[in-house]
């Protein structure tokens, strides 16, 4: 999915149609058709757990991996999937997570929450919140450590900003960036709840950029629902980011379509009023309308795409259905390193 | 007497002691308007209001931290973990303060404080969140640890957990949540934490485990009784922390054989300090030596198939039983 | 120690004498006095484990303590002997639990980082770093619940702003706050340095008020040295957080004039320069003048004041020697409640 | 072979291993201008510079997670506790990010990342500075946990961490850190984690322990063997997880009677593991019960006639290997 990786070098101007902006129209669609397919096959019983599906806030993590390069890492929380779409994992081999197969891209041993593509630059999917925020930090130093010239992507939601480990990593991620030593994009992925737990009632401040700023991070508020205005901002921001070496934080403000998780039916801590007024800001529909603009984008033109997103989406459940459970052997390996021993 | 689930229990009595005593509260994360993950705080917000029922930040050490504050003034917090995994990340307010904060103050503190939440494996949750934390909290000195195999221990045990003076981690099995049972009606209704009990009577062999795992005991017990004529006692270790083995070694003493069932790791674990115990006190009525059943040396899995091979079941245990009675 | 406990009702002017500023010129040297007697003893190998002395430092706790009323709590770190000595504490039970006494307040069970006197309402002593501030937050709800109209007073380092408790304190002080349920007075005994890491080496941001402001709690900066620049601001806050039930935050700026504890001998982390120079602002002297101007304190007076703090605190010295070491049983009581159990 | 202390012996192979190899550095709090609380990394910063020594704020859960993610892209942090009570404000991230990414993500990363700093009871340190973490993490899998109880063990054992590929618990003993012994000079000495050891022969008791417990029953052995003609076993337990037993068991077989030897609390401890492993595997060997010396169950206390109550002393364990054998 990921075959025409975008440069940030060659910024395209939103003013002017360019195939990246249609591209990227393609994968959010994707995304959307494949969320959806997980949550049709979690309710069919295919797909154990826990399930957060990423449906709503797709112009988030598209807009920002589309400035990055190869090379680059990202860390993300539980709400993965389209994290490791955006890279070029297999489909396919994600949705066999999901389904606990072996041949998932965690082999099966993961699953929703804890997808790793190392090979592409996912170092996870997890399940703590905040948990992997000090993690990032820390890969960030590596890469400078080892003279690499990649930089980390971390995304999070508005509710981790409340956990120690937050606090912990930005505080590290400041002082190391003076030096130069940690190249890290943080995004919060700020769709306003954290479970049922709107931001007024989490954050007792709501201006989330006090929260980083206050550890000498600069931070930029986006439109995480505009493709545009959130891929214009991260390429200038990740540019700065690899050049100096020091922390830069994105606040995406979107919406989450779907439930928390697959088991939040109710949602009794949201009107379907709210919910329906949001759906009016919908990220796909808002980019389709700016490249019918810019690019004279047919309704056949998106046709096709859905069409190929639908049918890809088919195609990894097929893979993940036809795929056989790990080995039982799997349970013992990858505890500890294997092999000849050290020492 | 009434029918009710584990789940209920445990809502009716946290409702019931916050209408006997305002000085409870309940606090966590998504327990008021979202109802709880596990719906075992649903329609208390409405009904006892915010100041009562506190939605938390995402913030575990912060929860416990602030709940020990109240309870040191004379409030009786119950902190819910939406798992208790989470309360790993407040470890350190749990064992290093609220558990210790009576010792080097001299005594000058009650710390009636109550950290409950479900725990150990469910289904495909991986390995961050599916684990047993009963020798984790149990070996540390100031803490309580209850875990209730029943409806009625649920309970009981909640009761005495709120009603009492000092921290209490209290261990749900979510897989229990569901379970019915009877449970008395006495609105005063307390277990004494501290105390083992005989959960079946038996002759032949004795099993001793707790929470889900005794109730997997409990089916192979009925099984072999009626398959083979075999009398197992099963004693329910349903407070962790203190440890009541006096059931245990009446026990052995009458069956000569024990087996140990849990679900956790077995290095370092439940099993090993009930083994080790059973040697120190009853060592020379052993006629076999004492069998633990437990979970693999694994993080858990995700996938259903190593899922179910990470964790005891029922075959195990009888298999366990059958070891320890020289059969096969 | 504390028989004239100060009202904040009653706000002395800085420019004309008071009675209560030569009492708490008292008390400023006595805690002085104390500590340097704790030093001692400590050489002599009379206190053991870790010691933590305010010297330097006495005109922080003085000040805020001062616009304190009885009832009020307090919550501070490891370095808590002048908090204990300034609520009234008996002095000879303070240096007893320092020499692991049964006289001891805290039965000789707690030691130097553990004082705790609840019924003057010293609620410890604590010696995680940050670990007591979400304590001290929750006893501020308390207060409120319990219809209590005192405050908590919560001190801690310019070093402890750096862990997560601190973090997740703050949040929820500043939501509760909001609801006037956390009437707590938050004290950043910033001296500069955390054991051997300087402000500039272990936070971001140096500007620590940015730290605060981000959870919208108020904050402050005084003089640490300066009795009258943190008693002013004392005055006011303290009654603000009194009568709204909103945390605020005082920042004083103060130095640490001993080493962080009595093992730090060599200080590689500052020179001997930089201690003198910072020593030129002892608060005692700083008070002193003052009060040589607006009361006409005359060397006479000051030592009487200095015979009479050297004398308390060898009283204190003698009733710890001379106290017995704890009962062997107590070694057993209280670890939980005693007596008829519940259930 | 030299002499030197342990605490030198872990200084120097810090040295070693970072002047060998550019991945490996130190990060910790005042670790580097201050130069360590315990002076083990005395004079680095000026060696090593600021990039491989790291001066961090106070944030161990920060610590430990950066140190991981260091870990995941090849480099080899070595982080420092000032004391390992410090690390349970970092639980979460060792237990449940650096023991399992290595699981979750299918085996995709390695994760050598070394955590290290004293622990167990000191001189008047009080509760929340005393505890001893052997049994806390040695109970989860996906970490390895040594406490080496020499000099030379200490040096074989720490560069086996460094130089491996998964998270390391190193448990110094605090009270050792000047005690002298025999260290061998080549460069590359290692001592394999997960290899007990036996520390002294003899035939009529075993005694099994691990860091200063372990030093302490060795001085125990050699006053049974002057006094009484007694030849005490020592075997010291170096690594916690995974625990080798084969020495033990060939011991146990050879006195049939057998001491643990804990300075922690003895709930749900080390000594339960040992002797219920015991009971596992030569039951039959046994001509009396395993005996567990352990600490007192309480919180420590400061005072110092009280904190010598709490902890295991050379008669405690004198009088437990004379009451396997019978003896009075
Ligand atoms: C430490 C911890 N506490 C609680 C949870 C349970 N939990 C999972 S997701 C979540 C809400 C997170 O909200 P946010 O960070 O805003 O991310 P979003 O789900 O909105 O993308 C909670 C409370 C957890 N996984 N970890
Ligand atoms: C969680 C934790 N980490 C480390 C320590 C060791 N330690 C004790 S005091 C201290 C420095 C604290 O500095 P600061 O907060 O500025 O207080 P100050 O000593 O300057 O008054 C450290 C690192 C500790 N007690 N707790
Ligand atoms: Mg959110
Ligand atoms: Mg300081």
């Amino acid at each position: 999915m990921a075959r025409k990786k975008s440069q940030s070098e060659a910024v395209p101007d939103p003013a002017t149609c360019s195939p990246e902006w249609t591209d990227l129209l393609r994968k959010m669609i994707f995304i959307r058709r494949f969320e959806e397919a997980t949550e049709r096959e979690f309710r069919k019983g295919k797909i154990g757990g826990y399930l957060h599906v990423y449906i709503g806030q797709e112009a988030v993590v598209t807009g920002i991996q589309s400035a990055g390069k190869p090379g680059d890492l990202v860390y993300a929380g539980y709400r993965d999937h389209a994290h490791a779409l955006l890279l070029g994992s297999d489909p396919g081999a994600v949705m066999a997570e999901l389904f606990g197969r072996g041949t998932g891209i965690s082999k099966g041993k993961g699953g929703s929450m804890h997808l790793f593509d190392v090979e592409r630059g996912l170092y996870g999917g997890y399940g703590i919140v905040g948990g992997h925020l000090p993690l990032a930090t820390g890969s960030a130093y590596a890469l400078r450590y080892l003279k690499r010239d990649e930089v980390v992507f971390c995304y999070f939601g508005d509710g981790a900003m409340n956990i120690g480990s937050f606090h912990e990593a930005m505080n590290m991620a400041g002082l190391w960036g003076k030096e130069g030593m940690c190249p890290v994009v943080f995004v919060i992925e700020n769709n306003g709840y954290a479970m049922g737990t709107s931001i007024e009632r989490h954050s007792a401040l709501t201006d989330l950029s006090a929260r980083v700023e206050a550890y000498a991070i600069p931070t930029e508020k986006v439109d995480g629902q505009d493709l545009f205005a959130v891929r214009g901002a991260a390429d200038r921001i990740v540019r700065q980011v690899r050049e100096t070496g020091r922390p830069f934080c994105i606040e995406a403000v979107t919406y989450r379509f779907s439930g928390h998780g697959a088991a939040d039916i109710l949602q009794p801590y949201r009107s379907k009023e709210e919910v329906e007024i949001a759906k009016n800001r919908d990220p796909i529909v808002i980019l389709r309308n700016r490249l019918t603009e810019i690019c004279g984008l047919t309704d056949e033109d998106v046709e096709k795409m859905e069409e190929w997103a639908v049918a890809e989406a088919k195609k990894a459940v097929e893979f993940a259905e036809s795929s056989a459970q790990p080995d039982p052997d799997e349970l013992f390996h990858h505890v500890v390193s294997e092999g000849q021993r050290i020492g | 007497m009434a029918e009710k689930s584990y789940r209920d229990a445990i809502h009716e009595t946290l409702v019931e002691e916050m209408e006997r005593d305002e000085n409870v509260i309940v606090m966590g994360e998504d327990i008021g308007v979202y109802e709880g993950t596990f719906r075992i705080t649903a329609g208390m917000l409405k009904k006892f209001g915010p100041r009562r029922v506190i939605d938390t930040p995402i913030a575990e050490a912060g929860m416990v931290g602030t709940a020990v504050g109240m309870a040191v003034l004379g409030m009786r917090p119950v902190v819910e973990m939406m798992t208790m995994n989470f309360s790993i990340v407040a470890a350190d307010q749990i064992v290093n303060h609220a558990a210790k904060i009576r010792y080097f103050s001299g005594g000058q503190v009650d710390v009636p404080v109550v950290i409950r939440g479900p725990h150990g494996a469910g289904v495909q949750l991986s390995a961050q969140h599916s684990q047993s934390l009963e020798s984790f909290y149990g070996h540390f000195p100031g803490l309580f640890v209850v875990a209730p195999g029943t409806p009625a221990d649920a309970k009981g045990l909640l009761r005495s957990a709120i009603r009492g003076k000092d921290p209490v981690i209290f261990l749900e099995s979510a897989a229990l949540y569901g379970m019915k049972g009877e449970v008395p009606d006495d609105p005063d209704f307390m277990v004494p934490i501290g105390e083992s009990r005989v959960a079946r009577e038996g002759s032949d062999v004795t099993v001793i485990s707790f929470g889900k795992m005794m109730q997997l005991s409990l089916k192979v017990a009925e099984k072999l009784s009626a398959d083979e004529g075999l009398e197992v006692e099963v004693i329910d270790i349903r407070s962790i922390r203190p440890l009541d083995l006096a059931p245990v070694l009446e026990s052995v003493r009458k069956t000569h054989r024990a087996v140990v069932v849990q679900e956790q790791w077995k290095l370092y674990g439940f099993g090993a300090e009930i083994s080790a115990a059973i040697s120190d006190e009853v060592f020379d009525e052993l006629d076999a030596p004492v069998v633990r059943v437990t979970g693999e040396d694994v993080p858990m899995p995700y996938a259903r198939n190593l899922e179910l091979l990470a964790v005891p079941h029922e075959p195990d245990i009888e298999r366990a039983i059958m070891e320890v009675m020289y059969r096969d």
